[in-house]
């Protein structure tokens, strides 16, 4: 199944649930566990979020966009913001770096994003927004049920 | 509950609370049962074949219950 | 309330439902009636279906763009196409006018449309695809029912 799709919108907290639903309906045609469902929306929740709260610092005439495309089983998600950037990627993507404790934000964002996909990578520069790609695969289809109407 | 039940069917947009909620509790207890018997977490299809409800209300329940804050609160509510 | 949203994607007809269900998403928190909702709903199935089967004749190279914007209770939602466009708008605007008549469609999209909408304005021409606006305006939130939870 081959698939593509962008939503973009302005970076208000109201908008995460816009992606995390558009994005889910996107994929409901593979039929996935609602267990690889969940991960999925966390990981979409948590990129979204950052561009919102670091990237535009709740800016709302930011602009966050998400591209996804359906390749087979697998889909790879863009999640993009023209905000403030990361200085240093590598720190900020340890477990437990938060550059706004004061907000009480866990700092686990990142570790959670990896731990729920194949692959994940983020460009970030200082002043020149940042792009978080991650690719997850669905497992395939298991035969326990009799065919749905 | 004709009225009601027939929107949910047209996508999934319910404008009652305790619809959602009924839903929610039901799909948290029928991917408990499912877990026991399959070892396994079961898809969005063989959810809503048990519950007879469509795939777009499983997504829109399963939502609302990860996250009561969301947009789901001010939908259902 | 403020916000702006664009989705775009393949012009295949499964994305049809995709459309509907992120641009009802989106006016959520506006708290429509049903009867809004339904007419919304109807309004963007239309004129999305008309940019994937006449504009891009169901080429899924063919990409179409909804953008929405929120101002106050009045949503503008524009569905645009670079298909192969009309050629005479007025004509194509007729009830009952189709020019797929062997497919059983029954000319009467943009008809519906109207009737759903405070404003509707077709932008096209031929081989330059399509743009089709309109705004809807719902009413104030009644407070009939006592708040249920
Ligand atoms: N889109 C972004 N734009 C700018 N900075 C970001 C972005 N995403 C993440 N960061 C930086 O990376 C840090 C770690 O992110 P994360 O692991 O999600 O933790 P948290 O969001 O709890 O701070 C953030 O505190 C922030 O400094
Ligand atoms: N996006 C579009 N691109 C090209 N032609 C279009 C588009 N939308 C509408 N049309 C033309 O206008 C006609 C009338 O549209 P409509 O009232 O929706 O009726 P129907 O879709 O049933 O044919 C179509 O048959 C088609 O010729
Ligand atoms: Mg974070
Ligand atoms: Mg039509």
């Amino acid at each position: 199944m081959e698939n593509e799709m962008t939503l973009s919108f302005a970076a208000i907290s109201e908008n995460e649930a816009l992606a995390r639903m558009t994005l889910t309906f996107f994929v409901a045609a593979l039929d996935p566990t609602l267990e690889e469902i969940s991960e999925y929306k966390t990981v979409i929740s948590e990129a979204v979020t950052n561009a919102i709260i670091h990237g535009y610092d709740e800016d709302r005439s930011g602009i966050v966009r998400v591209h996804a495309a359906l390749d087979g089983r697998e889909v790879t998600v863009t999640i993009s913001d023209e905000g403030g950037g990361i200085e240093n990627v590598e720190e900020a993507m340890q477990p437990m770096y938060t550059s706004k404790p004061e907000r009480e934000r866990s700092g686990m964002g990142f570790t959670i994003m990896e731990s729920f996909t194949d692959s994940l990578s983020v460009d970030s520069s200082n002043g020149g927004g940042t792009i978080v790609t991650f690719k997850k695969k669905f497992s395939p289809v298991q035969e326990t049920c009799s065919s749905v109407g | 509950i004709g009225e009601i039940q027939r929107f949910l069917r047209d996508d999934g947009m319910v404008k009652v609370s305790r619809s959602i909620r009924e839903l929610n509790f039901k799909i948290r207890h029928a991917t408990d049962d499912f877990l026991k018997d399959h070892e396994r977490s079961p898809t969005i299809s063989e959810i809503s074949a048990i519950l007879d409800v469509p795939v777009s209300d499983v997504i829109v329940a399963m939502d609302a219950m990860k996250d009561p804050a969301s947009l789901q609160e001010q939908l259902y509510e």
